[in-house]
C-alpha cells in the first residue's frame, strides 16, 4: 500500500474499515441467530431481498429523516459536542412548523417556508440552551441535553393539548392539518408503487450539501473543526470557543429542526400524539456510521432504513422478532468504530513509515553527495 | 530496600547494557546501545534530540521493551515486562515530565504502586518524613500536588523513588525547568544518593551541568553510543562535538538593531488569580527591531502574561498597545490581525492541530487573512503553495504538505509554527520557548529566523527558561516573579547565575 | 481553553479546602428536612414529608444511585460510561430471567452479571481498542435495547403471565420490618408536631417493609467509598483515572484497573436494573428503564463524581419524582415557593459576592417563579412530570463550575504512554 | 421462532376448517401484554379454535415510523391475508391508507372510526361508560370518599377512561374527591410500561387517603395492584378481568375490572368473516351490547351489583349519557 499515492491509501483504509465492520455484525447476528435457533438463512433471505418499488420509496423516506437526524448529530461532533437532544429538539420544531403551518398565515410555498423557518428557529432555540449553559456555566452539554429531551416532552404534550383538534372518530390529537396548497409534493419512483418518495429529499440534499459546503469549505467551517480538533490551539488562533459553542448547537439544533418536517409535509400534515419519536437516537447512530462526512451519512442513513424496512416483514414471513436488526445496527456501530480504529493505527504507521522512509532517503542521497564531493 | 537487590559485587557494574536496540515504525531509536554504570557514580547520558536517551531509559525502566540486547542489573540478566519488574529489580526512575496526580496528596502519589512497604497510612506517612528528613528534601506529606511549585514536584518525584528503595535512579532531563539555585540544590541531593553507593543516570541537555555533577559521561548520537569519556577529559565544546559530529551554534546577538519605535507597549497589567494575582502591575516597552527577554521560573506569570497579551485572558485588565493602537478591548483574533505572530509554549497543546495536515495547520490562527482565505472561503491551493513555501525557507522535513502535522518531531513542528507566525508580516513575535527540547540543528534555525527579523524591525518578546538563551539572543532581560517584573538586566552584563538570584527573589536589579 | 493554573513557587502554605466537620451530611439532610417541614406547614402540602413520600423516594433513588455508582466507578478509572442506560436494561433482563426460573436471589445474580456483560463489552471497545468512550456507551445502548427486546419475545413470550415485553411476575426481594419501632413512629408521625413528625416520618420509612435490595443498595454506596477511598486497590483505581502515565511509571497495570472499574461500574448498572425490575416493579418490563441510565450519570455528575454527592443527587431526583407522582399537583405547587425563596437567598448572597450579573439572573428566575406560584393553585401534570429535570438542569446551572471531575476522565489511554 | 408467535390453524383430524387467513398487526407489546393486545389475541384464539382459521401475528415496535405500520398491513396483504385486523387507535392513517390500495382486501380496525370505506370495519367501545360503572362501584365501595385514577399516557382514548369514571364516581356520591395522575405524556409512551411508577402514583393516592384507585395504565397498573394489595386497599382493573389473569398475590386487591371486551369484537367479527360476509361500517361496543361492562370475579362488588345494573340500565335507556372528555 505504501506504494500508493496519500490520498488513495486514505480513501482504500475509509473504505476497508466500513467493510469489516457490516463483516463483523453480519457474522455477529447470525450466530446470536444460530445460538437462539431461529433460521439463519430465512432471516437474511428477507432482508437481502431485493426491495419492491414501494418499499424503496419508503427506504427513502426513513433516510430523509435519518439522514437530517445524521447531519444534526454531526455538526456537533465536528466540534466535539455531544447533541443527544436531537430528539427533543425536532419534536419541538415539528410542533412549532405544524402549528404555524396548520395556521396558515400565508399562502402556498410561503407557508411551507415559513413553516421552516419556523421549525429550524425554534429547534435551534431549544438546543441553544444547552449551548449557552455549556458556554457560560460549563453544564456538560450531554446531561444538559437529556434532561431537555425530557422536558421537551412534557412541553410539546402541554401545549398540543392546547392547539389540538380531534379528528372524529380517531382516538388521537393533532394540530390542525395542514392546508393542501402547502404540502410537499412526492414523486413516484417506477410505475404502479402506491408510496410516493417525499419532496423533502431535495432539501434533505441540500443541507447535505450546505453542510459539506460550510465545514470544509468556509472559514467558519474550519473554525469549528479546529475548536473541535483542539481546543486550545483554537483559543491561541483566535477563536472565540464560548461563541462557536453556541453556535455549533443553534446550528445542530437548527438541522435537527428539519428531521420531522419530511413527515410533515410529506405525510402526517399534522403533529399529533402519534407523530414519531425516537428520531433522535437514530441520529447519532448514524452520524457515527457515517464518520460524520455527508456521503457516509448518508450511505448509514440508506443502510438504517434498508435494515429496518426489510426487516419489517421477518415476523409475518419468517417468525422471528424484528428486534434482531436492532442487534445488526448497533453492532455495526460498535464494529465500525472498532475498525475505523484498528484501520486508522494502521494508517498512522503507514504514514510514519513513509515519513521515516522518505527522511531517510533524502538523507541517504545527501550523503551520497557528500562522499561523490 | 528490595530484596532482590543484593549488595553488589565488587566486580560487577550496577547496570550493564549490552547491545541494546529498538525500532519504532519507520525510525530506528535504539541501536547496539552498551553502556556500564557503576555503583556509586553519577553516570550522565548526553545526546542530540532525538538520539534515543528517553527510550533507552524507559527500556531500562521496563515501560517498552528492546528489541534486541541484554541488560545487566548488579551482575544478574534481567528482563524487564514492565516498570513493577524495575521497581523489583532496585531501579527508579524520574521522568523527563512530571509524573503525578495533581489531584492526589504527596502521600497518595509516593505509596501509588508501593502500598505493599509501609501500607497506605501512618506508616507511610511517617517513612516518608523519615526520608525526608534524611535528605533534606522538605516534603509535606498531606498538601496536594497541584498546589506544589515545580521544584517541590521534583523533590517529590525523587523522594518516590527513595521511597521504594531503588538502588539506581534515573533522572530524565531533571533541570529543564529549574533555575540555577534550585539545580544546586538537586545536585547535592545527588552527591549524597551517591555516596550511600547508589548509582545515578543523568540526562541533560545542558552540557554545563553534566560537567559539573558526572563520574562518567556516556555520548548517544542515532541511537548508538558513540563514546564514553570522563569529564576530566573534555570540555563542553569537544562533547558537543561528539553529539553531533559538527560544531556548536550558539545563541550571540550582533550589533544592536534597536529603534526608537515603541511597537508594544504594555501598562498596568493586572490578573487575579485565586490567592495572590497571577499578574501585578506588569508594565513596559518594546522597540521595533528589539527582543525583549522575559526571565523567571516556570509559574511566575510568564504564561499568563503572554495569554493576556495576546487576549486569551479576558479578566486581565490594563493597557495593551500595538504600535500606537490600542489593543485593550480586542479579541485574540484581533490581535493577530494587528500583527502579533505567536509561537506558544507549548505547541502540542496551542500551536497544532495534531491530527490535521500540514497545510490546515498553516491556516490555524490566519483563518481571516490571505492568502490562505479569500472572502471567507478557504482556499485549499494557495494554503498548500504557502506551506510548500515554509518548508522551504525553514526546512522543515516533511515528504509533503499533506502529512499530519503529528507525525513530525517536534523540532519540524516547531519550525513549521514559526514560519507560520512569520508569514503574517508580524511586526511583534511573542515567542514563548521557542527552542525548548528542540534539537540543536533546529534551534540555530530558529534562532537565525529570529535575528534576520529583529534586524528587519520586528520586536519580539522572548520567554525562555534556558538562560543562556535568553542572554545570547535578548537586548534587554525583565526578571519575573509572583507576577510583577522584578528588575532588568543588561544581557552583555548579567550572568545566569545574577539571573538566577533574581528569578528567586534571591538578589536585587541590576 | 488555558483554565488550568500552572503551579506556583514560592507561594507560602495555604489550606485550599476548608475541612467540613465529620458529620456535616447529617446535619446537611437534617437542615434540608426542617426548611421541608417548614414548607410543607406554610403550604398546607402535607404530603411533602410523608412516610409514604420519603419510602417511594427510596425505591425511585435506589436505581438512580445504583446507576450513578456504575458510573462513578468507570468514570473514577477514567472511562466514561454512557452505555450505562444500556446495562441497566440488560439487568432488568438479568433480573427477569433469572429472576423467574431460579427466584430471588438468582435474579439479583442475573442482573448482575447481565450488566457486567455489557460491562465487558464497553471494557473491550474503550480500553483495549481505545474506541471514544461515547461512542461505545452509545452503541451499547442500541445493542442491549435491541438483544434485551429479542431475548424477551423469545424466552418469554408463550410463558404464563408473559409475553413478548414482559415477564411473568417475579419472586419478591424478602424485606424487613422493624415492628414495634415503626408502630411508634407512625403515631408521632400522625401527632402533626413541627418537624418531629417529619423526622418521624423519615425514620419510619426507614424501618418498615425496607427491602434488603435497598439495604445491598446502601451497602454498596458505603462500600464503594470504602475500597475506593480507603484501600489500595481504591487508591490505584482512582490513580488510572486522575494520571494513567503516572501510575503505569509506578507498576500499576492501567489497563487492568480500567478494565475491572468498567465491569464493576456495568455490574452496578445491571443491579440498577435488577432492582426496577424486581423491587420498584414486580416483573421484567420492555423500556422500564425510562432513561434511568442517563439520569445516574446525571446524579453523578452532580454529585461531583464523590457518594455522598451521588446519593444526594439521586436524592433529589427520586424525591422530586415521587413527589410528582404522589400529589404531583400540591406537592410541586409547594416546592415552586421553595425554589423561588431559595433563587431569592442566592441572589442576595451573590449580591453579597459582587457577582451582579449572576445575582440579577438568579433574582429574576426567582421572581418568575413566585408569579408562578402565586398565580396557580396546582401545577399540571405535564410540568410535575418534568420537575426533576428542570430542577436537576437549574441545580447544575449553577454549581457544575464547582465539579472536578478525574483529570483523565474520557482520555484514551494506550499501554507503554508512560514518560 | 416459537410456537406462540406463529401459530397456525389446529391440526386436529376432526377440527373444523376454514380458508381464511387472518392477519393480526397487535400495537406495542403483542400478545402477552396482559392489556388489550392479550384481548384481541383471546377473540382471535376462539375463532382459530371454532372455525379452524389460520393467522399470523406481528406487533408494532416503539415509536416506529408510520410508514412502518403501513408496510405492516401491505405485507399482510401481500402475502393473502383476509381479512386484516388492526389493534389500536394507531393504525387509523395507516388503515385508511392501505384499505384504499387493496379494495379486496377487508379490514378491521379497533379504537378508531376515523376510516370510512367498504371494506374496513371500525369496531369501537364505550370506555366510558364501562369506566362510568367501576366508577360507581368505586364510589361505593369507598369509605374515605375519595378515589383515584392513574392512567398510563395521557391520549383521548385514555381521557375517555377517565371521563366516565369520575363520572359514575360522582353519579354515587358527588361530593366523592377524584385524584387524578398520568404517568406520562406522549410520545413518551414509558406510561404504559412503568410498573414502578404506577406503584408510586397508586401509593401516593392511597397514603393520601384515598382507598380505590383505577387504572388505564396497561403494563404499568400491576404497580397499583401491588401498592393496593400492600396497603390493604383496593385497585380496579381494566380492559380484561385482571382477577383472573393478575398474580395470586396481588388478587384479593382487585376490586373489580373494566372490561372492555376487545375478545368478543375479535371473535364476532371473525365469525362473520367465517359466515361469508365481511362487515363494514362503525360497530360500537357499549354497555347495550355488552362490548364494556365490570367483572365480578372475586365477588367483592357482589353487593353492588343492583346499583350498578340500574346504573347501566339508565345508560343503555340514554337517561344518562356520559361524557367522552373530562
Ligand atoms: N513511541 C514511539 N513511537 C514511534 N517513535 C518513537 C516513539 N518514541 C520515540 N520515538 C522516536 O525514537 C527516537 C528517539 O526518541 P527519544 O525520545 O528516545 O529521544 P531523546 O534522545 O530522549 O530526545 P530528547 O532529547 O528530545 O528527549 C525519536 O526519533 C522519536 O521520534
Ligand atoms: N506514543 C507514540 N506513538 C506514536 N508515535 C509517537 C509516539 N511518541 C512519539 N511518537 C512519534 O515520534 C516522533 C517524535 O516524537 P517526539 O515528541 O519524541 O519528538 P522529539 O523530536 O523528541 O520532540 P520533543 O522535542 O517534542 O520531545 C513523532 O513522529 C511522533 O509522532
Ligand atoms: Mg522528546
Ligand atoms: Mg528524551
Amino acid at each position: 500500500m505504501s506504494g500508493l499515492s496519500p490520498r488513495l491509501t486514505r480513501l482504500l483504509l475509509g473504505l476497508s474499515a466500513p467493510v469489516l465492520a457490516l463483516l463483523a455484525a453480519f457474522a455477529i447476528t447470525s450466530l446470536v441467530l444460530i445460538v437462539a435457533g431461529d433460521p439463519v438463512g430465512g432471516v437474511w433471505g428477507e432482508i437481502l431481498t431485493l426491495p419492491e418499488t414501494r418499499n424503496l420509496a419508503n427506504i427513502l423516506n426513513n433516510a430523509t429523516v435519518l439522514y437530517l437526524s445524521g447531519l444534526a448529530v454531526a455538526v456537533g461532533f465536528r466540534m466535539n459536542l455531544f447533541n443527544i437532544g436531537v430528539d427533543g429538539q425536532y419534536r419541538v420544531a415539528a410542533f412549532v412548523a405544524a402549528v404555524v403551518a396548520g395556521e396558515g398565515w400565508l399562502p402556498g410555498a410561503a407557508n411551507i417556508v415559513l413553516a421552516i423557518a419556523a421549525a429550524m428557529l425554534a429547534g435551534a432555540a431549544w438546543a441553544g440552551i444547552a449551548g449557552v449553559l455549556r458556554a457560560s456555566r460549563g453544564v456538560s452539554e450531554v446531561i444538559a441535553t437529556i434532561m431537555l429531551n425530557f422536558i421537551a416532552t412534557g412541553l410539546v404534550a402541554f401545549f398540543l393539548r392546547k392547539v389540538a383538534v380531534r379528528e372524529a372518530g380517531s382516538n388521537t390529537i393533532g394540530t390542525k392539518e395542514i392546508p393542501e396548497g402547502s404540502r410537499i409534493p412526492g414523486f413516484e419512483i417506477g410505475d404502479g408503487s402506491t408510496t410516493e418518495v417525499y419532496g423533502f429529499i431535495f432539501i434533505a440534499a441540500l443541507a447535505g450539501f450546505a453542510y459539506w459546503f460550510v465545514l470544509n469549505r468556509t472559514r467558519f467551517g474550519f473554525e469549528l473543526r479546529a475548536t473541535g480538533a483542539s481546543t486550545t490551539a483554537a483559543v491561541a488562533s483566535g477563536i472565540n470557543v464560548k461563541r462557536m459553542t453556541i453556535t455549533a448547537m443553534l446550528i445542530s439544533g437548527g438541522l435537527a429542526g428539519l428531521v420531522g418536517l419530511p413527515i410533515l409535509f410529506g405525510d402526517a400534515y399534522a403533529y399529533g400524539s402519534t407523530f414519531q419519536s425516537g428520531l433522535g437516537f437514530a441520529g447519532i447512530a448514524i452520524a457515527l456510521l457515517g464518520r460524520n462526512n455527508p456521503i457516509g451519512i448518508a450511505v448509514g442513513a440508506l443502510l438504517f432504513a434498508f435494515l429496518d424496512e426489510q426487516s419489517n416483514a421477518l415476523q409475518i414471513l419468517v417468525g422471528v422478532s424484528p428486534d434482531i436488526v436492532a442487534i445488526t445496527q448497533g453492532v455495526i456501530v460498535l464494529t465500525v468504530v472498532i475498525s475505523y480504529e484498528v484501520v486508522r493505527r494502521y494508517g498512522v504507521r503507514l504514514e510514519q513509515q513513509r515519513v521515516a522512509g522518505a527522511l531517510e532517503q533524502e538523507h541517504r542521497s545527501a550523503a551520497e553527495q557528500e562522499t561523490s564531493a | 530496600m528490595s530484596e532482590t537487590a543484593p549488595a553488589p559485587a565488587s566486580s560487577a557494574p550496577a547496570v550493564r547494557l549490552r547491545g541494546i536496540g529498538k525500532r519504532f515504525p519507520g525510525v530506528i531509536a535504539n541501536d547496539d546501545i552498551n553502556i556500564d554504570v557503576e555503583p556509586g557514580t553519577i553516570h550522565a547520558v548526553v545526546g542530540e534530540n532525538g538520539a534515543g536517551k528517553s527510550t533507552l531509559m524507559k527500556i531500562l525502566y521496563g515501560v517498552q521493551a528492546p528489541d534486541s540486547g541484554t541488560i545487566e542489573i548488579n551482575g544478574r540478566p534481567v528482563s524487564l515486562g514492565s516498570p513493577a519488574d524495575a521497581i523489583g529489580h532496585g531501579v527508579g526512575m524520574v521522568f523527563q515530565h512530571f509524573m503525578l496526580a495533581d489531584n492526589f496528596t504527596v502521600l497518595e502519589n509516593v505509596v501509588l504502586g508501593a502500598e505493599k512497604l509501609h501500607g497506605i497510612g501512618a506508616a507511610a506517612r511517617a517513612e516518608i518524613m523519615r526520608i525526608s528528613d534524611a535528605y533534606g528534601l522538605d516534603i509535606e506529606p498531606d498538601r496536594l500536588v497541584e498546589d506544589l511549585g515545580v521544584g517541590a514536584r521534583q523533590r517529590v518525584e525523587i523522594l518516590k523513588v527513595l521511597y521504594r528503595g531503588a538502588r539506581i535512579i534515573i533522572l530524565d532531563e531533571p533541570t529543564a525547568v529549574l533555575v540555577p539555585q534550585e539545580v544546586d540544590e538537586l545536585f547535592d541531593n545527588l552527591r549524597e544518593l551517591k555516596a550511600e553507593g547508589l548509582a545515578v543516570i543523568f540526562i541533560s541537555h545542558k552540557l554545563d551541568e553534566v560537567l559539573a555533577v558526572a563520574d562518567t559521561i556516556t555520548v548517544v548520537r542515532r541511537g548508538t553510543t558513540v563514546a564514553t569519556v570522563s569529564p576530566d577529559e573534555v570540555d563542553s565544546r569537544q562533547l558537543a562535538e561528539l553529539m553531533v559530529g559538527s560544531e556548536l551554534p550558539s545563541p550571540s546577538t550582533e550589533s544592536s538593531t534597536v529603534t526608537d519605535t515603541v511597537t508594544l507597549s504594555v501598562r498596568g497589567l493586572r490578573l487575579r488569580g485565586e490567592g495572590r494575582p497571577l499578574l501585578d502591575d506588569v508594565g513596559f516597552e518594546i522597540h521595533a527591531g528589539e527582543v525583549l527577554g522575559i526571565a523567571g521560573v516556570e509559574g511566575n506569570g510568564q504564561a499568563e502574561l503572554v495569554e493576556a497579551i495576546m487576549g486569551m485572558r479576558p479578566a486581565a485588565t490594563g493597557a495593551v498597545e500595538l504600535a500606537g493602537r490600542d489593543l485593550t478591548k480586542t479579541s485574540t483574533r484581533q490581535r493577530r490581525e494587528a500583527g502579533i505572530g505567536y509561537v506558544p509554549e507549548d505547541r502540542h497543546r496551542h500551536g497544532l492541530l495534531l491530527d490535521s495536515p500540514l497545510w490546515e495547520n498553516r491556516v490555524l490562527g490566519h483563518q481571516s487573512r490571505e492568502p490562505v482565505v479569500r472572502r471567507g472561503l478557504i482556499d485549499r491551493r494557495a494554503a498548500r503553495a504557502d506551506t510548500q513555501r515554509i518548508i522551504e525557507q525553514y526546512d522543515v522535513r516533511t515528504p509533503g504538505t499533506d502529512v499530519l502535522a503529528g507525525a513530525l518531531s517536534g523540532g519540524n513542528q516547531q519550525k513549521l509554527i514559526v514560519g507560520r507566525e512569520m508569514s503574517g508580516d508580524p511586526i511583534l513575535l511573542i515567542a514563548a520557548h521557542p527552542t525548548r527540547g528542540v534539537d540543536v540543528g533546529a534551534q540555530a534555525g530558529i534562532w537565525d529566523h529570529i535575528r534576520d527579523a529583529r534586524r528587519a524591525g520586528l520586536a519580539v518578546l522572548l520567554i525562555s527558561a534556558d538562560l543562556d538563551e535568553l542572554i545570547g539572543l535578548s537586548d534587554r532581560i525583565e526578571v519575573i516573579l509572583r507576577g510583577r517584573l522584578v528588575g532588568s538586566f543588561d544581557p552583555s552584563q548579567v550572568t545566569p547565575e545574577q539571573l538566577g538570584s533574581a528569578m528567586t527573589g534571591a538578589g536585587g536589579a541590576a | 481553553m488555558s483554565t488550568t493554573t500552572s503551579p506556583r513557587p514560592g507561594t507560602p502554605a495555604k489550606p485550599t479546602k476548608r475541612r467540613l466537620p465529620r458529620w456535616w451530611w447529617l446535619g446537611a439532610m437534617l437542615g434540608v428536612l426542617f426548611v421541608v417541614s417548614v414548607l410543607e406547614v406554610v403550604t398546607g402540602a402535607d404530603d411533602l414529608a410523608s412516610s409514604g413520600t420519603v419510602r417511594a423516594t427510596l425505591i425511585a433513588l435506589v436505581p438512580i444511585m445504583l446507576a450513578g455508582l456504575g458510573g462513578l466507578w468507570s468514570e473514577r478509572a477514567g472511562i466514561v460510561n454512557i452505555g450505562l442506560e444500556g446495562m441497566m436494561i440488560l439487568g432488568t433482563y438479568g433480573a427477569g430471567f433469572f429472576g423467574y426460573h431460579y427466584g430471588a436471589w438468582a435474579g439479583i445474580a442475573g442482573a448482575l452479571l447481565m450488566g457486567a456483560l455489557g460491562g465487558l463489552v464497553h471494557a473491550i471497545a474503550t480500553v483495549v481498542f481505545g474506541v471514544d468512550h461515547i461512542i461505545s456507551g452509545v452503541a451499547i445502548n442500541i445493542i442491549a435495547l435491541g438483544a434485551v427486546q429479542y431475548l424477551a419475545s423469545l424466552t418469554f413470550a408463550g410463558l404464563p403471565g408473559g409475553g413478548s415485553t414482559q415477564s411473568p411476575k417475579l419472586e419478591n426481594v424478602p424485606s424487613v420490618t422493624i415492628g414495634p419501632l415503626s408502630d411508634a413512629l407512625g403515631d408521632l408521625e400522625g401527632q402533626d408536631i413541627f418537624f418531629l413528625s417529619q423526622l418521624a416520618a423519615v425514620l419510619r420509612a426507614m424501618v418498615t417493609n425496607l427491602s434488603l435490595f435497598v439495604l445491598l443498595a446502601f451497602a454498596l454506596l458505603l462500600l464503594t467509598y470504602v475500597v475506593l477511598w480507603r484501600t489500595t486497590f481504591g487508591l490505584r483505581l482512582r490513580s488510572v483515572g486522575e494520571s494513567p502515565s503516572a501510575a503505569e511509571s509506578l507498576g500499576v497495570a492501567v489497563l487492568r484497573y480500567k478494565f475491572s472499574a468498567v465491569l464493576v461500574s456495568g455490574a452496578m448498572a445491571g443491579l440498577a436494573g435488577g432492582f426496577l425490575a424486581m423491587v420498584a416493579s414486580s416483573n421484567y418490563r420492555d423500556g422500564q428503564t425510562g432513561g434511568r441510565g442517563y439520569i445516574g450519570l446525571a446524579a453523578m455528575i452532580f454529585g461531583n463524581w464523590r457518594p455522598t454527592g451521588l446519593l444526594a443527587g439521586s436524592g433529589l431526583f427520586g424525591y422530586t419524582e415521587s413527589v410528582g407522582l404522589r400529589q404531583g399537583g400540591t406537592s410541586v405547587h409547594a416546592l415552586l415557593l421553595g425554589v423561588g425563596v431559595l433563587a431569592m437567598g442566592l441572589a442576595a448572597y451573590q449580591l453579597y459576592r459582587r457577582n451582579v450579573t449572576q445575582a440579577s439572573v438568579i433574582l429574576g428566575i426567582g421572581a418568575l417563579v413566585m408569579v408562578v406560584w402565586a398565580s396557580i393553585d396546582t401545577v399540571p401534570g405535564d410540568f410535575t412530570s418534568i420537575t426533576p429535570y428542570v430542577i436537576t438542569l437549574l441545580v447544575l446551572a449553577f454549581a457544575s463550575q464547582r465539579l472536578r471531575m478525574p483529570a483523565a476522565d474520557g482520555q484514551i489511554y494506550r499501554k507503554g504512554s508512560a514518560g | 421462532s416459537d410456537d406462540t408467535e406463529s401459530s397456525t390453524g389446529t391440526d386436529g383430524g376432526d377440527a373444523p376448517s376454514s380458508d381464511v387467513k387472518v392477519g393480526m398487526a397487535y400495537d406495542v407489546g403483542g400478545r402477552g401484554d396482559q392489556s388489550f393486545n392479550d384481548s384481541a389475541a383471546a377473540g382471535l384464539d376462539q375463532a382459530m379454535e371454532e372455525f379452524g382459521m389460520e393467522s399470523q401475528e406481528s406487533e408494532a415496535e416503539d415509536g416506529e415510523a408510520e410508514a412502518a405500520r403501513e408496510e405492516r398491513l401491505r405485507t399482510f396483504a401481500d402475502a393473502g391475508y383476509d381479512p386484516i385486523i388492526a389493534v389500536g387507535f394507531a393504525y387509523g392513517p395507516s388503515v385508511g391508507k392501505v384499505s384504499e390500495e387493496y379494495p379486496d382486501v377487508h379490514f378491521a380496525i379497533i379504537d378508531d372510526s376515523s376510516v370510512e370505506a367498504d371494506n374496513v370495519a371500525s369496531l369501537v367501545f364505550a370506555e366510558e361508560q364501562g369506566s362510568f360503572l367501576v366508577g360507581a362501584a368505586a364510589a361505593l365501595e369507598s369509605e374515605t370518599d375519595q378515589v383515584g385514577f392513574i392512567g398510563g399516557v395521557e391520549t383521548p382514548l385514555i381521557q375517555k377512561f377517565e371521563a366516565g369514571y369520575v363520572a359514575g364516581a360522582e353519579a354515587v356520591n358527588p361530593d366523592i374527591q377524584v385524584d387524578v395522575t398520568y404517568l406520562t405524556q406522549a410520545p413518551d409512551f414509558s406510561g404504559f410500561a412503568d410498573p414502578a411508577k404506577g406503584k408510586t402514583a397508586a401509593q401516593g393516592m392511597f397514603d393520601n387517603g384515598a382507598d380505590v384507585v383505577y387504572h388505564a395504565a396497561g403494563g404499568s397498573g400491576g404497580g397499583v395492584f401491588e401498592a393496593a394489595s400492600q396497603s390493604d386497599n383496593w385497585a380496579i382493573g381494566v380492559d380484561s378481568d385482571q382477577y383472573e389473569t393478575a398474580d395470586s398475590s396481588v388478587q384479593d386487591a382487585i376490586l373489580t375490572s373494566m372490561l372492555k371486551n376487545v375478545n368478543v369484537a375479535v371473535f364476532e367479527y371473525l365469525s362473520e368473516v367465517n359466515d361469508g360476509t365481511f362487515p363494514a361500517g362503525i360497530t360500537t361496543y357499549d354497555l347495550a351490547v355488552d362490548g364494556v361492562g365490570y367483572s365480578t370475579s372475586g365477588g367483592f362488588v357482589d353487593e353492588y351489583t343492583d346499583q350498578l345494573d340500574e346504573f347501566k340500565q339508565q345508560i343503555i335507556d340514554g337517561e344518562i349519557t356520559v361524557s367522552t372528555t373530562p
